[in-house]
């Protein structure tokens, strides 16, 4: 949590939460502090929700600016909305707190622009997955309305990599809306960049409520969190060492590739192991069946996600799409978010900030960060000692 | 066409012919496995480098017509070049041969003859199946333009103007002031050997008015620049007119100066701009003008020469000031024998052969060196640790500080302008520090005189000269350039836009097209080191001649 | 009548950089070095400093593609005899002394070095290791091409009749029968790049060179630090075959002699100090020094990475003071610290840092070009206002070392410089009108 | 001989002919689905030694992806293979070869009459295991088999067109008495030799699967009828495909879908904002990221008159979209307008890519 | 062949990719010196050790190599300025993920081998297959389930 100097300002939410936002954007669009909102709109078969851009306030009747489940990333409405650069729409994106995140990533891939965009955060109480929620759109509704009106997480509702969240609150967002630890009434709107204190200043909200239970309530959760977070990572890291490990693991999938397609960060417009380059010659798949005796497809089934892993956990904000896409309910989300805890570790890096770090592979420090030197040195201590 | 392949195992006397089993490398070629529908020609020569050996070489490849060509012989570094030679001369396109290093890799590191003969067989089963993804390549020639633009017209711009112009190569002179000559115009002597410093540069001012083919731009500046060795776009800034001034030049020469650090926020120097403290730039200027001389007018009796100010704060050492201390030293006692120099230093540094005998000299002028440990200076009272002795004070009427140097503001600017990179003292920085020092990161752009690093007078134009000399040599008149044919390149339909390669490339060689939004190579520029593939997850580049298909080739034989 | 191809004396790192230059600018180069490999000094070094780049990665590149260069004939064991005629219409008489080994032949295979009989010092390698009668100075030697060493030839000496390396080659390339042959070379103009020597230590016997084995002068420590020299960079006093606990590095050796600071010893001093402390993370090491010289603006910072953590600096402040004893196996340093005092210092080993003199042929080659030298006895250059390129004859020019003291950037920037004048100067050269030109043809 | 008996059940006798075309060497491996004995996971395994086919399940009710998709990968086959396929992707496959993703050169085609499969959940669930007897006696007996996929109780062309080798299942009287295998081309009759086995002279007729075709027809029409509400239209689609997060896991797993990069991930279907921001003056909202029901448009045109209906879409469909069915639909529709049956035989062209100059004339 | 027999005749397959202007000069420089190499390297010449991206060492790997080499220029001396400084972060990044998955990430080495160190060449490649050796066939050649 950034400065214990932070203000905020109340925000009225007596019928309840999501129609408190609603207003906010309603305003914001009115005394045209935006020209449009980004926002989950529930879809017309009530199945589902879809994120919809619009700057008709009466629209916003069907927003849900926290729905309960996240059919799509945030992230990726945002990069096709703005992968080609900027306009000259302002634009408020109202967003949970690992879509930020992810925004962030593709801000720093120049995957999505944000000057004309304007984040908006809330304290996340997770999301409902997204099969329980097709399977049961109304009894989903109902248990994730009381969740955000209790403002507490219900492990047994919500998907696994929200249990183990500790970025459920404040992310480098413009504003955010804090919910954890505060009367039910109540909400507060957190100015969280100069840009989110413009929005505010514009619409004439003053910052003056003290923000400091709300932070606590937060950090308190966090801190338990953490505990849980690691210990489950753990956990998942320990099911999934050596080949063993890894095609036990992924027996059951299919190569459909969903997790990578869903995945916000992973933002190639076709994955190199579904290209042309990947494609190995049928004369050497057959060989290396001959020599092995067999060999299981769909193929490259670990290389994909080892991979994958390569490639974008330093990027990995755990929202847990993948794990919603897969059709063999594999815990891709779980599996990832371990290793990101590890690879980013070795670059001191934390995905998702907007602190003007840049990515890991696109600089280097000619006397490396620890991990990369142990790592590298091990290598060369390796080689000193048979020397 | 079906496929036929000439493969070639050089005996290389006994270096090949006898720790490798030739004829049974010959043999188990055409039974390979997996290439029954290509025509493999397996063949050894005696020494296929040898003037013979290129001969029957380029005979064989015309008269069997091979579509690709395998030669299993000696390292790539050896003889690469003489073998792609050859298939130029023969009307095979080079990038479809493919030398295999059976020597330094096989017979004469594993000295079991069987073996090396296996991984001679292993090696060439790869190479087979290489050239077959290899592709042809084609170099490619640029129309150059040989004028050269200089920024800078200081002693180092001006010198490398006057090197570079004649006939057919125009020189475009731009000076950020109204006036040629830069700083050292207004010394009254120039290092190292005190010759008349004014009269040398005017001269050489003239001569550059006087030269039809130098275009001088005063009171301008740099506004763009595109473009590439031998093809620059530039756009000049000539403060007053409102149009621009639109260039095409084949080089760029930074010769931008430096600019003495202030030594005023010093810690360890108090005085006030009412205490007579004087820079060396001051002085030089008093000097040049009605003389040196106190607030007062009267001439100073005692002098403090303090060197070195600001060296440890700047982290180098200027080169230059010792030797120019003693120079003013010596302005101080030309004036009056009388007047007493003190000169503070650390370290005399006197890299040129004759500086030292200029440091005698001085000696000999009676001015007094004193090594210090440490020295503070309030007014014109110094306090020193004279080396082996006691911390003691003396008070002068002048004190003149040589403070170091530094690159002059808009320097950053420039940098950025021209993307070329700058080194942690904020100076250019060289493509490579020793071995190639004028030149930048980026090929056709040059840094002279004392924005590379301080240097004195002399230096700069030796610098500038050095420029020249790589531009002479790079661009000529009516010449052409070919640029690297291993390239990268970028697969359109892939490409997500990231930039990455674009950071990670270290010559400038990856742009960004707004249009389409994606990186895109400008095979100019790129050295083909394919950092820029190993930096792209969506395997949206190609290094051409090191595809990962082609690497993949040789890795699935190495694993059969 | 004039030309456009060019002599450069010398393949250097300066002579190599001028030659690859004006062969890209399309001339033709002779480039004449009286070694049978050319590199220069630079290939001795293991690291060059202030970035302790290996040497050889650095240099490598260039000695192949100067060796690969169509436009550049390399001349090694070759010396300029006699130069005529004018500016742009020189004759330059080179000597090239015999190989003994077909160069077009040869496949640099070394099949011929075992079967030798005979073994004598490898001076390339500063008499630090053996080499046959038929050799290349060191491993990676470019061009990768023995040479016979008549002198010591059992058969070219005459002592007696040996042909084992001829019947070792299978390529017919080794040929005792080689003589030495001259050649004329018609050249526009010359670059004078024949680089540096060292001062000779010996002339200073407080210093105990010769006298102790441990006292070694900078090319010594050099090789024997070298991954590629003759102890494949085992650090070992020679004769005690001790590895050295403490080293006594001693600046400005030869400065006053000679009357100037060669402006690179102090940088090589303090990567000598990296060096030691790389390989032998135990000993102590100590700089001896008065003036402190690191003019570039990156030295500063090496010195600093060196000064403390690698190496003790102590002032020494006067060389006639300064004495080199025997002391066991090790020997003792006596030295005038800064307040004057005597002190002692224990060590196994002592570097000499010694000064940069005129290489020993330059007077000899000056008279062949009939240049002048200065009063140091390095090349002289024109124009007493700024330093340049310019001999005293107009048509010849210096680069690198052989017009001083410097480090190998100066070298560099003193032979690209070097280029743009001769270009500049064969240009001027060219007749300027048609009939000129056709007079020109005549010749 | 044309067909030849083996005295075990199909998938036993499936097995014994494998063990036979790879033992005997006539073929270098075999594609077939595998059972882990330890795991229970399936896979389709590239086998290439006997001990390889222990773990081999060639006519389990599973489908992990398409068969034919992963053949064309294998092919051209420098090497014979012998390929165990459903009849649907027996049709994908030939339809790849059709558009050059494959070739039909060395390799032996294997296909039997075929029951339907499990949705992928049932499959890697606990009890899987035990279902399978049960499920091979229905199929004998002609039923439609409960807790099959949708796609496979609806499919009616569970007959494979155009294998070299068919096996008598599903619908086919007398299956479970012994594994009837019916040879169809000479390739088949030559790398049947050595077979041990009943030999006889009848040929396959789909006559005696009438009745299974017959039911599974009409569960189709069930389907299809209950697939989109009254009035379908665009309004229609939206209902359907409005939760399609845009995975394209759908295009990805179909064997038809071949291109590399599909169109509606490449460039041509990036917008700059200044577009945006001229949909959104006009309608006052749009849906982000754009063009979900375009992308399934697109699809169909592109493909649905080659759609096989292996149901795999469906599989993979996170949102549970019936997908394959809706594709079925419109590519029986374009298909029937050319009557194109979708991989019954390669010598078949793909309707867009001929004409007839006498078609459509109704158009004008 | 059975697993004993296999652990018995295994000479290791190392794939090693080393870039053109230091380490494959070392290499070059070892051979003229006629050092003993082992023969389970097999050299791929790669202009930059930055060429050698994830997916090619991924693709190498599970195609069954038993040891990866990466090697090239020491820090600083890179031909290109800067190329194995980004080498070195794209291994560490690889190295991390092989250890978090327990793949052996001993398998993947990275070495820094200059032009002159022929012999360093010699005892980086002879140590690493002598590791690779102790450590037996990468298993992934013993899986039909992959």
């Amino acid at each position: 949590m950034s400065d214990p100097e932070k203000q905020g300002a109340g925000l009225e939410a007596a019928d309840g939460i999501k129609s408190a936002v609603r207003d906010f954007l309603r305003k914001a669009l009115e005394n045209s502090a935006a020209d449009a909102v980004l926002v989950p709109v529930r879809t017309p078969a009530e199945d589902s929700y879809a994120w919809i851009l619009t700057n008709d306030p009466n629209l916003l009747e069907k927003a849900s600016p926290a729905a309960p489940t996240m059919p799509v990333q945030g992230a990726k409405a945002l990069k096709s909305l703005t992968r080609k650069g900027e306009g000259t729409a302002r634009v408020i994106a109202v967003m949970r707190p690992c879509e930020i995140r992810a925004a962030m990533e593709l801000f720093k891939l120049n995957q999505v622009h944000l000057d004309n965009i304007t984040l908006i955060s809330y304290d996340c109480v997770g999301a409902v997955p997204l099969q329980d929620y097709v399977g049961d759109p109304a009894g989903s509704e109902e248990r994730f309305d009381s969740m955000l009106e209790a403002r507490k997480t219900d492990a047994a509702a919500v998907k696994p990599v929200c249990r183990i969240c500790v970025d459920f609150s404040l992310v480098d967002s413009d504003v955010h809306i804090g919910l954890m630890g505060l009367a039910g009434e109540s909400a507060l709107l957190v100015p969280n960049s100069e840009k989110g204190q413009a929005l505010l200043d514009t619409m004439g909200i003053a910052c003056e409520a003290d923000v400091s239970g709300w932070m606590q309530a937060v950090s308190e959760l966090k801190a338990e969190r953490e505990g849980n977070r690691s210990e489950a990572l753990s956990a998942t890291g320990a099911g999934l060492q050596g080949l063993d490990g890894l095609s036990a693991t992924f027996a059951d999938c299919i190569g459909c590739h969903n997790c990578q397609s869903v995945c916000p960060i992973c933002y190639c417009r076709q994955c190199y192991f579904d290209s042309e380059a990947a494609r190995q010659d049928p004369a050497a798949l057959l060989d290396t069946a001959i020599a092995r005796g067999g060999m299981a497809f769909p193929g490259n089934k670990v290389m994909f996600h080892t991979g994958r892993m390569a490639h974008m956990s330093l990027s990995c904000v755990s929202c847990g799409q993948c794990t919603d896409a897969c059709p063999v309910s594999i815990p891709v989300a779980d599996i990832f978010s371990y290793m990101a805890r590890l690879t980013q570790a070795t670059f001191e890096y934390v995905a998702g900030r907007n602190d003007g770090e840049p990515l890991p592979l696109r600089q280097f420090k000619e006397d490396e960060v620890e991990k990369v030197h142990e790592i590298v040195k091990g290598a060369e201590e390796e080689e000193a000692a048979h020397e | 066409m079906k496929a036929k392949i000439g493969v070639y195992v050089c005996e290389c006397g006994p270096n090949i012919g006898q720790t490798i089993d030739i004829p049974k490398v010959l043999e188990s070629i055409p039974k390979l496995e997996g290439y029954e529908d290509i025509e493999l020609v397996p063949k050894s020569f005696g020494l296929l480098c040898s003037p013979d050996g290129k001969e029957h070489l380029k005979k064989e490849i015309t008269e069997n017509g091979y579509t690709h060509l395998v030669i299993a012989a000696c390292s790539p570094r050896d003889h690469d070049a003489t073998f792609m030679n050859v298939c130029k001369e023969a009307g095979l396109n080079p990038y479809l041969y493919k030398i295999i290093n059976i020597r330094e890799h096989c017979g004469w590191i594993i000295h079991d003859k069987d073996a090396a003969t296996d991984k001679a067989i292993q090696y060439i089963r790869s190479g087979i199946s290489r050239v077959l993804y290899q592709s042809e390549l084609f170099e490619r020639q640029l129309e150059i333009t040989p004028d050269v633009l200089v920024i800078g017209g200081g002693v180092a711009g001006i010198e490398a103007a006057l090197s570079l112009a004649c006939e057919d190569r125009k020189v475009y002179l731009a000076e950020k002031t109204g006036e040629l000559g830069g700083k050292a115009a207004r010394f009254s002597s120039l290092l190292p050997r005190q010759s008349q410093g004014a009269d040398i540069i005017k001269q050489k001012i003239e001569a550059v008015e006087a030269n039809e083919n130098i275009l001088v731009f005063l009171n301008t500046e740099l506004e763009s620049s595109i473009g590439f060795l031998g093809n620059f776009e530039v756009v000049l800034d000539c403060d007053g007119d409102e149009e621009k001034t639109d260039l095409k030049v084949g080089a760029i020469i930074v010769a931008t100066g430096y600019r003495m650090s202030d030594p005023g926020g010093q810690s360890g120097y108090e005085y006030t701009d009412a205490d007579e403290v004087y820079t060396s730039l001051e002085i030089e200027r008093m000097n040049a003008g009605g003389g040196i001389a106190l607030r007062s007018g009267d001439k100073p009796g005692s002098v403090a020469l303090i060197h070195c100010v600001g060296r440890q704060e700047k982290g180098y050492c200027s080169r230059i000031c010792c030797n120019y201390m003693m120079k003013i030293g010596g302005y101080f006692k030309g004036h009056s024998e009388a007047t007493q120099v003190t000169e503070f230093f650390f370290d005399m540094c006197l890299p040129h052969k004759a500086d030292q005998q200029f440091f005698d000299k001085s000696v000999g002028l009676g001015i007094d060196f004193k090594r210090v440990k440490t020295i503070g200076l309030s007014g014109t009272s110094v306090e020193f640790t004279e080396i082996g002795g006691e911390q003691q004070e003396m008070n002068f009427d002048m004190v003149v500080l040589a403070s170091a140097m530094e690159p002059p503001e808009g320097t950053e600017a420039l940098a950025a302008l021209l993307e070329i990179d700058l080194d942690e003292r904020g100076f250019f920085k060289e493509a490579h520090q020793t071995t190639d020092p004028v030149a930048t990161s980026i090929d056709g752009i040059f840094v002279v005189g004392a924005s590379q690093g301080p240097r004195d007078v002399s230096d700069s134009m030796l610098l500038a000269q050095a420029a020249a000399g790589r531009i002479r040599s790079q661009l000529i008149p009516g010449g052409k350039i070919v640029p690297e044919v291993k390239v990268s390149e970028i697969l359109e339909a892939y490409c997500t836009g990231c930039r990455t390669c674009l950071e990670v490339c270290g010559y400038g060689a990856i742009y960004f097209d707004d249009q389409k939004g994606i990186s895109v190579v400008n095979e100019a520029v790129c050295r083909g080191c394919g950092n820029c593939f190993g930096s792209c997850p969506s395997g949206a580049l190609r290094t051409k001649h090191f595809t990962n298909r082609q690497l993949f080739r040789e890795v699935t034989e190495a694993l059969k | 009548m004039h030309h456009e191809n060019v002599v450069v004396v010398g393949a250097g790192l300066a002579g190599m950089k001028a030659s690859l230059l004006l062969a890209q600018a399309g001339k033709k180069v002779h480039l004449v070095e009286t070694l049978p490999l050319i590199g220069g000094k630079t290939i001795k070094n293991e690291e060059s400093f202030p970035n302790l780049e290996c040497s050889t990665c650095l240099v490598a590149p260039i000695q192949q593609a100067v060796l690969q260069n169509a436009d550049i004939e390399t001349m090694t064991l070759s010396a300029v005899e006699k130069i005529e005629g004018d500016k742009g219409n020189f004759t330059v008489t080179v000597k090239k002394a015999a190989r003994y080994v077909k160069v077009a032949d040869c496949i640099g295979c070394g099949m011929c070095y075992e079967p030798c009989p005979v073994s004598v010092s490898n001076e390339w390698e500063e008499n630090l290791g053996e080499r046959k009668a038929i050799y290349v100075p060191c491993a990676g030697s470019l061009p990768n091409v023995p040479t016979v060493d008549p002198e010591h030839c059992l058969k070219l000496s005459g002592k007696e009749e040996c042909n084992a390396c001829v019947e070792a080659c299978m390529f017919g390339a080794v040929n005792l029968e080689d003589e030495d042959e001259t050649v004329e070379i018609e050249a526009g103009a010359v670059i004078v790049a024949t680089g540096s020597g060292v001062f000779d230590v010996s002339a200073l016997p407080n210093l105990g060179y010769g006298e102790f084995p441990g006292v070694y002068t900078p090319f010594e420590f050099e090789r024997l630090f070298a991954s590629n020299g003759p102890t494949l960079g085992e650090l070992k006093i020679r004769e005690t075959e001790k590895v050295p606990g403490k080293i006594a590095i001693i600046h400005c050796v030869g400065r006053k002699e000679r009357g100037y600071c060669s402006g690179v010893c102090c940088m090589y001093s303090f990567k000598f100090a990296h060096f030691l402390k790389k390989k032998l993370p135990e000993a102590s090491v100590y700089n001896l020094h008065s003036d402190i010289c690191v003019m570039d603006k990156s030295y500063q910072k090496f010195f600093d990475g060196v000064n403390g953590t690698h190496s003790e600096m102590l002032y020494n402040s006067s060389m006639e003071e300064l004495k080199v004893t025997g002391d066991g196996d090790g020997v003792k340093v006596t030295y005038l610290d800064e307040a004057g005092k005597e002190n002692e210092l224990d060590v196994d080993m002592v570097i000499l840092a010694a000064a940069m003199v005129p290489e020993e042929g330059a007077s000899g080659l000056a008279e062949v070009l009939g240049i002048d030298l200065d009063a140091l006895g390095f090349f002289k250059v024109r124009g007493d206002d700024v330093v340049s390129v310019e001999s005293s004859r107009e048509g010849i020019f210096i680069a690198g070392t052989a017009e001083g003291p410097k480090d190998s950037q100066s070298s560099v920037i003193q032979a690209e410089a070097a280029v743009g004048k001769v270009l500049a100067f064969l240009d001027s050269c060219r007749p300027q009108t048609a009939e000129a030109a056709a007079a020109d043809r005549q010749g | 001989m044309s067909s030849i008996n083996l005295d075990m059940s199909a998938p036993e006798g499936t097995v014994a002919l494998l063990r036979h075309l790879l033992g005997s060497g006539k073929v270098s491996a075999v594609l077939a689905l595998r059972k882990s004995p330890d795991t229970g996971a399936y896979d389709i395994g590239l086998i290439a030694d006997e001990a390889g086919l222990d773990n081999a399940a060639p006519v389990d009710p599973v489908m992990l992806a398409n068969t034919g998709q992963i053949l064309s990968s294998l092919t051209p086959a420098k090497k014979p293979l012998a390929v165990v396929l459903k009849p649907c992707e027996l049709r994908g496959f030939v339809e790849r070869v059709k558009r050059d993703q494959g070739s039909l050169e060395n390799v032996l085609t294997i296909s039997y009459t075929c029951g339907g499969v499990f949705p992928l959940e049932k499959v890697i669930g606990e009890s899987f295991a035990d279902a399978i007897p049960g499920y091979f006696k229905r199929v004998a007996s002609g039923e439609i088999v409960e807790g099959t996929r949708e796609a496979c109780r609806g499919c009616e062309r569970f007959i494979p067109s155009s294998a070299d080798m068919t096996i008598a299942m599903a619908g086919a009287p007398g299956s479970t008495a012994g594994c009837c295998i019916y040879l169809n081309t000479d390739r088949a009759r030559e790398l049947a030799e050595g077979l041990e086995g009943k030999q006889s002279d009848d040929e396959f007729d789909p006559a005696m699967t009438r009745e299974l075709a017959a039911k599974r027809t009409a569960e189709k029409e069930k389907i299809f009828s209950s697939l989109t509400p009254a009035g379908g239209g665009l309004d229609a689609l939206i209902e359907v495909f409005g939760k399609c997060v845009g995975c394209h896991g759908c295009g990805r797993v179909c064997p038809i879908c071949y291109c590399l990069l599909c169109d509606f991930e490449s460039r041509s279907f990036d917008y700059d904002l200044p577009y945006f921001e001229k949909e959104l003056a006009g309608k006052g909202a749009l849906r982000l990221p754009p063009d979900t029901i375009f992308f399934h448009l697109g699809r169909m045109t592109h493909m649905s008159f080659s759609c096989v209906g292996c149901g795999l879409c469906s599989d993979v469909c996170p949102v549970g979209i019936p997908v394959a069915h809706i594709f079925k639909k419109v590519g029986e529709h374009t298909a029937s307008l050319f009557d194109y049956v979708a991989g019954r035989d390669v010598e078949e062209a793909i309707p867009v890519m001929v004409f007839k100059e006498e078609e459509f004339d109704e158009l004008g | 062949m059975t697993e004993v027999q296999q652990e018995r005749e295994f000479t290791p397959r190392i794939v090693g990719f080393l870039c053109n202007w230091c380490t494959y000069a070392a290499a070059d420089l070892a051979g003229s010196t006629k050092l003993e190499i082992s023969p389970a390297l097999t050299v791929i010449r790669v202009m930059c050790s930055s060429r050698v991206d994830h997916n090619l060492l991924l693709t190498t790997f599970f195609s069954g190599a038993d040891g990866i080499l990466i090697a090239g220029c020491h820090p600083g001396d890179c031909h290109y300025g800067k190329g194995n400084y980004y080498a070195r972060r794209r291994y560490a990044v690889l190295k991390t993920v092989m250890e978090g998955l327990g793949l052996e990430p001993e398998r993947l080495q990275l070495s820094w081998v200059s032009a002159s160190e022929g012999n360093r060449y010699a005892d980086v490649v002879n140590a690493f297959s002598k590791k690779i050796k102790a450590l037996g066939p990468n298993p992934i050649n013993r899986r039909r389930d992959f």
